[in-house]
C-alpha cells in the first residue's frame, strides 16, 4: 500500500505521566465536536468519546498495583487500517498535514473502517443525536452535526486546522507554515496539566518532535505497522509495555 | 385444483389449499421480518444489538454464510456449461434458484445492515477501488443480475407461459446464452467470494483476521473461494433433499446426489489442506509476529474458545471431507447427509468467527473481550431472508419443472 | 406485418417523448419550490445610487471568516430610522430592526453545514464566478429550494468545485473542504 | 386505433427509456441521498461573529477564569481563561460544560410556589411580596454554597439586620480550615503556594482531582519542581500522576501527619507556640511509629522516609485535606498545620500561607465567625426543637442531597414551615421548597470569587453576565437587595454590581479590568501573632475504630459536585468500572473481597448511619486494604433524566460524629457493614 509523505505531520505527544484521568479532554472535545448528549454513558460501547480516557493497570496487587490513565484519540496512522477499506471514499488520508478524514455525507455506514481500526477510534452513530431544547444554540459553527448511521472520529479538530489557515491569509502570512500554537485541538487545549502536546512531527522547532524523539515515547500497536502520529511518553516501563503486544519473552521497545 | 393448468405436465402438488396455508405460515414470518426491517429502517441500527465493538454480527454473519452456501449456483453452472458435466442438468435449475435466494437475501440484509441505506449506490458513483468491500458490492450487485437472467428462463418454463410463442422463443434464446452467463456469474462469483475473504484478511489492524499470504494475497481471498465452492454443492443437495422430504416426492436420483457429494468432498479436501496449513502459518508466524500468541486470541468465557477452531476444521472440516470423498461412505445416505451438512455448518462457523470473533478479540493489551448477542430484530429479519426463499422455492417447485428426472423417478 | 410494426413504433414514441417533457419540463417545475426573499433587497440602490462599495457589507471578520450578508445591527447603523419611501425599507425596520430580529435571508449560494469554504483562500476569483450577478439588482432574483434535498438550486455541486480544483491545479482532497 | 396490450407495453417501454433520458431517476436519487444530510431533526448550524468574552466558573469553589467564546450573541463554549492565575488556559470537564447547562433540561424555568405539592408558576413581584411578608414575622436562617462570592456576604449582611445569626455555608475543608485557624489563634485564608514549593505532600487532599483549586494544582504539578506525595486510601487521579502514592486508611490522614510530626520532633524541629512542650510531649508519647501504623496502614520505615524527605526540601509543603472535600475535622488541620509549623514553611515561599480576607457588606459577619457556624449542628437543633426556624433560604446548596445523615436533614426541613430555594436547577432541595426562586446561571449574573480555598494568592475576578437569562432568573442577591428594600433594611447598596465595585475597591483593583478578565491578584500575607495549639484536639485521633470496613468517598470532577449534578456532556466521561445502566459500582480490592467474601458484580448493600446503599461490587487493586470505594455524585432523586435514578447516593451512609474540643462534625472517617444483596 501506498504511504504518502507529507511536508507538515500533524502530531500529538501525551505525556502519561501528568495525565490525572480528569476527563476534560473527553469533554472539551464532545461540546467542540458537536456530539450530541447520551443518557446512558457508561456503556462504552454504545457511546460516541472520539477522545476516550483508558485506565490502566500493571497488573500488581496492591500495594504494588499502580494505574496511568491514557487518553486515545484518533491515531492519524501513517498506513491508516480503516481508509483503504472504505467503499466509497468517504475516509481518506490525502491532505497536507496527514489527518485521516471523515466526510459524513459521503459515509454510507457499513462500519468496515472500525472492524478495520485496532485502536476503536472510529465511531458509528448508533442513535439520533438527541439535542435537548435549546442545547442547539450551543453548537460549534466548525464541526458539522451528523445524522445517525454514519461513522465519525477525531479528525485533530480539523476544522480549526482551516480556521487557521483562513486567519493566516488574512494576515497575509503563509497558511502553510503556520506557527506552533496557530493551530492546536480541543483536547490539547483544556488539557490542565499541559499532558497533550501538539504540533508538526516533521518541524524540528516543534516540541512534539522533540518528544517523539525521547527514548521514553512510544506508540500504540506499532508492530501492526499503522504507523501512528499520535506518541505517548512515560517513564514508567509498564506503561510502554501496555502500549502493544508483546510475547512474554520479548523485550518493551526501548529497554 | 384451480391452478392445475400452472402446475408442471405430468407431476403431482398437494392441494392447492394445504399449499395455501403452507405459504400463509411462511408469508406470516416474512411479515414479521418486514416490521423488523421497517424498525430498523425508521429507527436507526440502534434496534439491533450491534455496537461499538461488533460492527458487524448476525447479519454479515448471515450474508457470508449465504453466500458461500449460494455457491451452488455458481459452481454447478460452471461444471454443467463451461466444464461439461451433462449430469448436473439435473440439479441446476435448483442450484440456480438457491442462488439467486441466497444472493437477493444478502442484499436486502445488506441494505438493512448500513447505516445509511439511501446511499448505498454510492459504492458505485463513488467507488474506492482499493476496497475490497467496494469489490463485494460491484460482484454482490452484478452477480445477482446475472442470477435473475438465469431465473427467467426458468420462469419463463412454466407450462401455462410457455404456450405463448414469444415467450418460448425468448426462453430459448436464454437458453442458448446460458453458458454465457454462467461464465460471467462464474467470474463474479468468484471474484466477490474472494473478496468477501479478502475484506477480512486485509485487515492487518486485526490480528485474529489478517492473513498473509503464499501466492495470494490476501489468504483468505483463496480459502473464501474454495470454500465457498466446497460447501455450495453440498447445500444445494442437501435443500434437494429437504424438499424431498417435505414433499415426499423424489426429486433427483441419488447418483445425481452422489455427484454433488463428491464435487463438494473433494473441493473441501483441497480446502481444508489448505486451511489447516494457513491455520498453523498464522498461529506460528503471523500471531507471535504482532505480539500474539494462538491461546490469546481465543476466549472460552467470551463463547470464542479453540473448541470452535477444532469444530470448524476437525469436526465440519476434516469429518466430512473424508465421508464424501471415500465413495463407500458417499454411497450411504446417512454418510453423506450427515457430511454435507456438517460441510455446511463448518463453513458457516468459519463465516462467523471470521466476523464476529475478529471484533471481539480485543488488540489493544489494555482493552478485554467483548461479546455478542444478536436480538430479536436481528434474528427475525435473517429468518426473515428464509422465509423468503422456502416462498420462492416453493413456488418455484409448484409451478415449475425444475427436476427433469421427476416424472421418472416417480413412476411407480 | 408492416402495418402491426408502425402500430408498435407509435406508442413507444408517445411514452418516450411524453416522458421525456415530463421529466425535463414538469419534474424540475415540481422539484422546486420558489420563494422570494423575505425584503426586497435593493442591492442598485445601495451600490448605484448611494455608491457602496461591495466590501462595506461583504467583509473578512478579523480572523479570516468571510461575513457574508450584513446582521441587522449592521444594517441599522444607517436604517435605525425608515429613510426613504421604499415599503421594503419600512418593513425591514418595522420587523427587523424595532424588534431586533434577523432577517431570514434566503442564500442562493449556500453550502451545507458540511462544507468549509473559505472565502479568503478564493480571493483571487471574481465574486460573480459563483454568485449571481445580484450588485446591480433592483429585485433580489427568485430563490428555488429543492424540495427533496432543502437546498438552494444554485448551490453549487461538489464536482464544480472539484473541476475548478483541479484546472487551477488546487488540492482535491477530502478535507480541503470538507468539516 | 385501439390501444391494445401489446401497445400499451411498448409505450411503457418507450416512457421507461424516456424517463431514463431525463433527470427523474438520477436527480431524485441524488437527492433522496443529499436529504440524508438535512433530516429534520438535525440542527442547523447558526453562524455568525465569533467574539470571546471573560467570565468566571461559579460551578465549583475553584473559582477558574474562564473565556467564554460566542458566536454572534449566543455564547457556544467555555474555555480556561490564559490570563487567569487560576485557571492559566484549562478548564475542569465540569467548568467546561458550563455554557452547555445554560439549557440543561433541570433548569427551574421561573419563580415556583409549591401549592400543596404541586409547584405552580408566579410573577417575581408576588415571590418579593410572599419573602418579605414571612420575614417581617419570623425568623430567618440560611445556607449558602457560594464559598467566596460576595453573594454569600450579602445574604449573610441581611440575615444579621434581620436579627439572625443562623447563616451556614454547607460544610467544606474551607470552613473547618478557617475555625481551626481561628482557635489557634491564626488570622488570615490558610492557602498553599504550590508553584513555589519543591516538595509537596497532600494528606487526603485529592489535590488533582478535585480538591480546592484544581486546575491551579494541575497546572502547578505540571511545572513542578520537585516531588509530589499524596497519601490517600485511593489510587484516585492524583495517585495517578504524582510520584509516590502512600496508602492510608480514609480520614486517618492526621494520624500520618502526626506520625510524621514525631520523627521532625525526634529530630529536634520545633515551633513558637504556646504550650508546644504539651505538645510535642503528647505528640512523642501517644503517636509513636508504631501507633501510627496500625492507625494508618503506613509502614514505620514510609513514616519516616516522609518526614526525611520534608526536611530535606528547601521550601517543603503540607497539605492537609479531606479525601472528599468535607467531613474533615480540627484534628486533621490542626495535625496538618503542626506539621507545616514544625518545618517552619507557614509564610515562606512555597509553603502554608495565610491570606487576607476582604468583606464590604458591613452588617455581614467575618468569615472567621461564619466558620463557627456548624451546619449539622444547626439542623440536629431545629430536628429537637432546640431552635426555631420559620423561614429558610437556601442559596447555591443542595443539603437534601449532599448533607450526610440525610434523614436528619430531611426532618428539619420538615419542620421549618418556609423553604426559599435559590437555585438554578431543579434539584433535590429545591424540590422541598415553598418557593423556588431561579438563580441565573453564573453566565447569566454578575459573580465574583475571591481568593478561591487553596490558593497560594489573593486573587480576585469578577464576572458579568455573557447573555441575558434564557429563562425568568433573576440575581439571587439583587434580589435579596429588593426584598431588604422593602423591609426597610439598609445592606448599603442598591445592587449587587455595586457591591462587586465596592469589593474592587477593597482590593484595589478597577471594576472594568476585573470584568475584562484581568484578575486582581496579591501576594500579600497576613502576620500572625502567638499561635497556640490543645492536646485535646489532638487526642481525637487516638479514638478507635468501629467495627466494619472503611468507606472512602471519592468526589471527581466530571461527576459532578454537591451542587451540580453529572452534566448531560460529562455523561460519556463516567466509567464502565464505576456505572453500568443504574447500577453504580463501589470498589474494593481482591483482598478486601475475598475477606468480604464478594466477587465481581455481586450486588451489596453497605450498611451506615442507620441507612443502606445498594451497589455492586468492581474489584479492582485500586482500593487499599479493609476500604470499600464508592464514587460521590450518583443517587440523584431530581434532575434531569441525565441522571435522574442513576446509582445511589453515598452520602446517606456516612456516619457522623462529634469531635471532642471543637464540637465540629466529622464525617472522614465513616465505616460500613457490607452485605450482600
Amino acid at each position: 500500500m501506498e504511504h504518502k509523505e507529507f511536508k507538515v505531520k500533524w502530531g500529538m505527544v501525551i505525556d502519561i505521566d501528568k495525565c490525572t484521568g480528569c476527563g476534560a479532554c473527553m469533554v472539551a472535545c464532545q461540546a467542540e465536536n458537536n456530539i450530541a448528549p447520551m443518557q446512558d454513558g457508561s456503556d462504552k460501547t454504545m457511546t460516541l468519546t472520539w477522545m476516550l480516557v483508558y485506565e490502566l493497570s500493571n497488573g500488581k496487587p496492591f500495594p504494588d498495583h499502580e494505574i496511568a490513565y491514557l487518553p486515545r484519540p484518533c491515531m492519524q496512522c501513517g498506513k491508516p487500517s480503516c481508509s483503504t477499506v472504505c467503499p466509497v471514499v468517504a475516509t481518506t488520508k490525502d491532505e497536507e498535514g496527514g489527518i485521516v478524514s471523515q466526510i459524513y455525507p459521503r459515509c454510507i455506514g457499513c462500519r468496515y473502517c472500525m472492524a478495520a481500526c485496532p485502536y476503536h477510534a472510529r465511531y458509528f452513530n448508533w442513535y439520533d443525536p438527541k439535542w435537548p431544547k435549546g442545547l442547539d444554540k450551543t453548537l460549534n459553527i466548525s464541526a458539522s452535526p451528523r445524522p445517525r448511521g454514519v461513522v465519525e472520529k477525531c479528525t485533530f479538530c480539523h476544522h480549526r486546522f482551516m480556521e487557521a489557515k483562513e486567519k493566516a491569509r488574512y494576515e497575509g502570512k503563509d497558511p502553510l507554515k503556520l506557527p506552533e500554537d496557530a493551530y492546536i485541538p480541543a483536547c490539547a487545549e483544556i488539557c490542565p496539566t499541559g499532558a497533550i502536546v501538539f504540533g508538526d512531527l516533521n518541524n524540528p522547532e516543534h516540541k512534539v518532535a522533540k518528544l517523539a524523539k525521547s527514548k521514553y515515547a512510544f506508540r500504540l500497536l506499532e508492530r501492526l505497522g499503522t504507523d501512528p502520529q499520535v506518541y505517548y511518553y512515560s517513564k514508567r516501563e509498564w506503561v510502554r509495555r501496555l502500549a502493544d503486544n508483546y510475547l512474554s519473552t520479548e523485550k518493551t521497545k526501548g529497554e | 385444483m384451480i391452478d392445475k393448468e400452472w402446475l408442471p405436465e405430468g407431476v403431482q402438488r398437494c392441494s392447492f389449499g394445504k399449499f395455501m396455508i403452507w405459504l400463509a405460515i411462511w408469508g406470516a414470518i416474512l411479515l414479521w421480518g418486514v416490521y423488523g426491517m421497517y424498525l430498523v429502517l425508521s429507527k436507526g441500527l440502534v434496534t439491533t444489538n450491534l455496537n461499538n465493538y461488533f460492527g458487524f454480527g448476525l447479519w454479515i454473519t448471515f450474508d457470508l454464510a449465504v453466500i458461500a452456501l449460494g455457491a451452488g449456483a455458481f459452481f454447478s453452472g460452471f461444471l454443467k456449461y463451461i466444464v461439461g458435466i451433462k449430469e448436473l442438468e439435473n440439479i441446476i435449475n435448483l442450484a440456480v434458484i438457491v442462488g439467486f435466494i441466497c444472493y437477493v437475501g444478502a442484499m436486502l440484509v445488506l441494505v438493512l445492515d448500513i447505516g445509511q441505506p439511501l446511499r448505498a449506490w454510492f459504492g458505485y458513483w463513488h467507488p474506492n477501488v482499493h476496497s475490497m468491500l467496494t469489490e463485494v458490492i460491484f460482484c454482490i450487485t452484478c452477480y445477482c443480475t446475472v442470477l435473475l437472467i438465469e431465473y427467467i428462463p426458468i420462469i419463463l418454463e412454466n407450462r401455462k407461459l410457455s404456450q405463448n410463442l414469444f415467450i418460448r422463443k425468448l426462453a430459448h434464446n436464454f437458453h442458448i446464452f446460458m453458458p454465457l452467463f454462467a461464465g460471467v456469474g462464474t467470474f463474479l462469483s468468484c471474484f466477490h467470494q474472494g473478496s468477501l475473504g479478502g475484506m477480512y484478511g486485509v485487515l492487518f489492524g486485526r490480528p485474529f483476521a489478517y492473513r498473509e499470504g503464499f501466492f495470494i494475497w490476501p489468504w483468505t481471498f483463496f480459502l473464501f473461494v474454495v470454500s465457498a465452492i466446497a460447501s455450495g454443492p453440498a447445500f444445494t443437495m442437501l435443500i434437494a433433499t429437504l424438499m424431498e422430504k417435505i414433499s415426499g416426492r423424489k426429486l433427483v436420483s441419488y447418483d445425481v446426489k452422489m455427484l454433488m457429494g463428491k464435487i463438494a468432498g473433494s473441493l473441501l479436501c483441497f480446502y481444508i489442506f489448505f486451511k489447516i496449513l494457513d491455520t498453523w502459518y498464522w498461529a506460528t508466524v503471523t500471531l507471535p509476529k504482532m505480539g500474539l500468541t494462538f491461546d490469546q486470541v481465543f476466549n472460552n468465557n467470551a463463547g470464542f474458545g479453540k473448541w470452535l477452531l477444532w469444530t470448524e476444521i476437525g469436526l465440519c472440516g476434516v469429518i466430512p471431507a473424508i465421508l464424501l470423498i471415500v465413495p463407500k461412505f458417499r454411497r450411504i445416505p446417512v454418510l453423506l447427509y450427515t457430511a454435507a451438512i456438517l460441510d455446511c455448518i463448518g463453513i458457516v462457523i468459519n463465516r462467523y468467527v471470521f466476523t464476529v470473533q475478529t471484533c471481539a478479540a480485543p488488540v489493544l493489551p489494555f482493552d478485554k473481550w467483548h461479546s455478542y448477542t444478536p436480538n430479536w430484530v436481528e434474528w427475525i429479519t435473517s429468518i426473515e431472508i428464509i422465509a423468503f426463499g422456502v416462498i420462492v422455492l416453493s413456488l418455484s417447485y409448484r409451478y415449475l419443472p425444475l427436476f427433469p428426472q421427476e416424472r421418472q423417478l416417480n413412476k411407480s | 406485418m408492416a402495418k402491426g410494426k408502425s402500430c408498435l413504433v407509435l406508442p413507444f414514441l408517445f411514452g418516450l417523448v411524453g416522458a421525456l417533457i415530463v421529466g425535463w419540463w414538469l419534474f424540475p417545475e415540481l422539484l422546486y419550490s420558489k420563494k422570494t426573499q423575505p425584503i426586497r433587497f435593493s442591492h442598485k440602490v445601495h451600490v448605484e445610487d448611494q455608491g457602496m462599495s461591495c466590501d462595506e457589507c461583504h467583509s473578512y471578520r478579523e480572523d479570516g471568516s468571510f461575513a457574508g450578508i450584513p446582521t441587522t445591527e449592521q444594517c441599522a447603523e444607517c436604517h435605525s430610522e425608515v429613510q426613504g419611501d421604499d415599503p421594503a425599507e419600512k418593513k425591514f425596520v418595522e420587523e427587523y430592526v424595532e424588534k431586533g430580529k434577523e432577517v431570514p435571508w434566503l442564500i442562493y449560494q449556500k453550502q451545507p453545514d458540511n462544507v468549509f469554504f473559505s472565502h479568503i483562500a478564493h480571493k483571487g476569483i471574481k465574486c460573480t464566478t459563483c454568485h449571481p450577478d445580484v450588485g446591480h439588482m433592483d429585485t433580489p432574483p427568485v430563490y428555488y429550494e429543492d424540495r427533496i434535498s432543502g437546498y438552494s438550486k444554485q448551490t453549487m455541486k461538489m464536482w464544480q468545485c472539484e473541476r475548478c480544483h483541479a484546472r487551477r491545479g488546487a488540492s482535491n482532497a477530502c478535507y480541503v473542504c470538507h468539516k | 386505433m385501439g390501444l391494445d396490450r401489446r401497445g400499451f407495453i411498448t409505450f411503457l417501454v418507450g416512457g421507461a427509456v424516456g424517463t431514463l433520458c431525463t433527470p427523474i431517476p438520477w436527480k431524485t436519487l441524488d437527492d433522496v441521498s443529499i436529504w440524508s444530510q438535512n433530516w429534520p431533526w438535525i440542527p442547523k448550524l447558526q453562524y455568525g461573529k465569533r467574539s470571546q468574552v471573560a467570565s468566571v466558573c461559579k460551578l465549583c469553589p475553584a473559582g477558574c477564569g474562564l473565556s467564554i467564546h460566542k458566536v454572534g450573541k449566543r455564547p457556544v463554549v467555555a474555555q480556561g481563561n490564559s490570563t487567569h492565575p487560576l485557571s492559566e488556559g484549562g478548564v475542569c470537564p465540569l467548568g467546561s460544560c458550563s455554557v452547555r447547562l445554560l439549557y440543561r433540561p433541570a433548569r427551574v424555568k421561573g419563580p415556583l410556589k409549591n401549592n400543596n405539592g404541586k409547584f405552580e408558576p408566579i410573577s417575581w413581584d408576588e415571590a418579593r411580596r410572599i419573602l418579605s411578608e414571612k420575614l417581617s414575622s419570623g425568623k430567618a436562617a440560611c445556607i449558602s454554597g457560594d464559598e467566596n462570592g460576595s453573594a454569600s456576604e450579602v445574604l449573610a449582611g441581611f440575615l444579621s439586620l434581620l436579627g439572625s445569626e443562623d447563616f451556614y455555608f454547607m460544610p467544606s475543608d474551607a470552613q473547618v480550615s478557617a475555625y481551626t485557624w481561628s482557635q489557634m489563634g491564626g488570622k488570615g485564608q490558610i492557602g498553599f503556594d504550590l508553584e513555589n514549593s519543591d516538595y509537596v505532600l497532600s494528606l487526603g487532599a485529592d489535590i488533582l482531582s478535585s480538591w480546592g483549586t484544581v486546575v491551579r494544582n494541575q497546572k502547578a504539578f505540571a511545572t513542578r519542581k520537585g516531588k509530589y506525595i499524596y497519601a490517600g486510601p485511593v489510587q484516585t487521579g492524583t495517585a495517578a500522576a504524582v510520584d509516590e502514592w502512600v496508602p492510608v486508611y480514609p480520614g486517618q490522614e492526621g494520624v500520618l501527619a502526626l506520625g510524621i510530626a514525631y520523627y521532625l520532633l525526634k529530630m529536634g524541629k520545633g515551633a513558637t507556640i504556646d504550650g508546644f512542650s504539651e505538645v510535642k510531649n503528647f505528640v512523642l508519647s501517644k503517636y509513636t511509629p508504631a501507633v501510627v501504623e496500625a492507625k494508618t496502614g503506613v509502614k514505620i520505615n514510609k513514616i519516616k522516609q516522609l518526614a526525611q524527605e520534608l526536611v530535606a526540601a528547601g521550601s517543603p509543603c503540607v497539605i492537609i485535606g479531606s479525601d472528599f472535600g468535607q467531613g474533615s475535622g480540627s484534628f486533621d488541620w490542626t495535625s496538618g498545620i503542626l506539621l507545616n509549623l514544625l518545618l517552619g514553611n507557614v509564610n515562606k515561599r512555597g509553603g502554608m500561607v495565610l491570606l487576607p480576607e476582604v468583606k464590604v457588606v458591613e452588617s455581614a459577619p467575618s468569615r472567621a465567625s461564619l466558620s463557627k457556624n456548624v451546619l449539622g449542628e444547626f439542623l440536629k437543633n431545629v430536628v429537637s426543637g432546640n431552635k426555631k426556624i420559620d423561614v429558610l433560604m437556601v442559596y447555591d446548596a443542595n443539603p437534601i442531597y449532599a448533607l450526610p445523615q440525610a434523614l436528619q436533614v430531611q426532618e428539619a426541613f420538615s419542620k421549618i414551615p418556609f423553604k426559599v430555594g435559590f437555585s438554578t436547577f431543579l434539584d433535590e432541595t429545591a424540590v422541598m421548597c415553598d418557593l423556588i426562586l431561579p438563580a441565573p446561571h453564573f453566565l447569566e449574573r454578575y459573580d465574583d470569587a475571591y481568593t478561591p480555598f487553596g490558593s497560594g494568592k489573593v486573587i480576585y475576578s469578577v464576572a458579568a453576565p455573557v447573555i441575558k437569562p434564557v429563562v425568568n432568573a433573576k440575581s439571587t442577591p439583587d434580589f435579596i437587595l429588593e426584598v431588604a428594600k422593602s423591609l426597610k433594611k439598609d445592606l448599603g447598596y442598591k445592587s449587587f454590581e455595586d457591591v462587586l465595585k465596592a469589593k474592587a475597591s477593597a482590593v484595589g483593583a478597577d471594576f472594568e479590568d476585573l470584568l475584562s478578565g484581568r484578575t486582581k491578584v496579591s501576594n500579600k500575607w497576613v502576620g500572625q501573632n502567638q499561635l497556640r495549639l490543645s492536646v485535646e484536639i489532638l487526642a481525637n485521633g487516638l479514638v478507635p475504630d468501629t467495627e466494619g470496613t472503611f468507606l472512602a468517598p471519592v468526589a471527581r470532577n466530571y461527576l459532578g459536585n454537591t451542587t451540580q449534578a453529572l452534566t448531560p456532556t460529562e455523561v460519556v466521561v463516567v466509567r464502565d468500572s464505576e456505572l453500568k445502566g443504574r447500577d453504580l459500582y463501589v470498589q474494593v480490592n481482591r483482598t478486601t473481597a475475598k475477606k468480604l467474601g464478594l466477587k465481581q458484580g455481586d450486588k451489596v448493600k453497605l450498611q451506615g448511619a442507620g441507612r443502606e446503599f445498594v451497589g455492586r461490587v468492581n474489584i479492582t487493586e485500586t482500593v487499599m486494604d479493609d476500604t470499600i470505594a464508592v464514587p460521590l455524585g450518583f443517587g440523584h432523586e431530581a434532575w434531569d433524566e441525565y441522571v435522574r435514578g442513576k446509582g445511589d447516593n453515598v452520602f446517606k451512609v456516612l456516619s457522623v460524629v462529634t469531635e471532642k474540643g471543637s464540637g465540629f462534625q466529622v464525617w472522614n472517617k465513616s465505616q460500613v457493614k457490607v452485605v450482600r444483596a
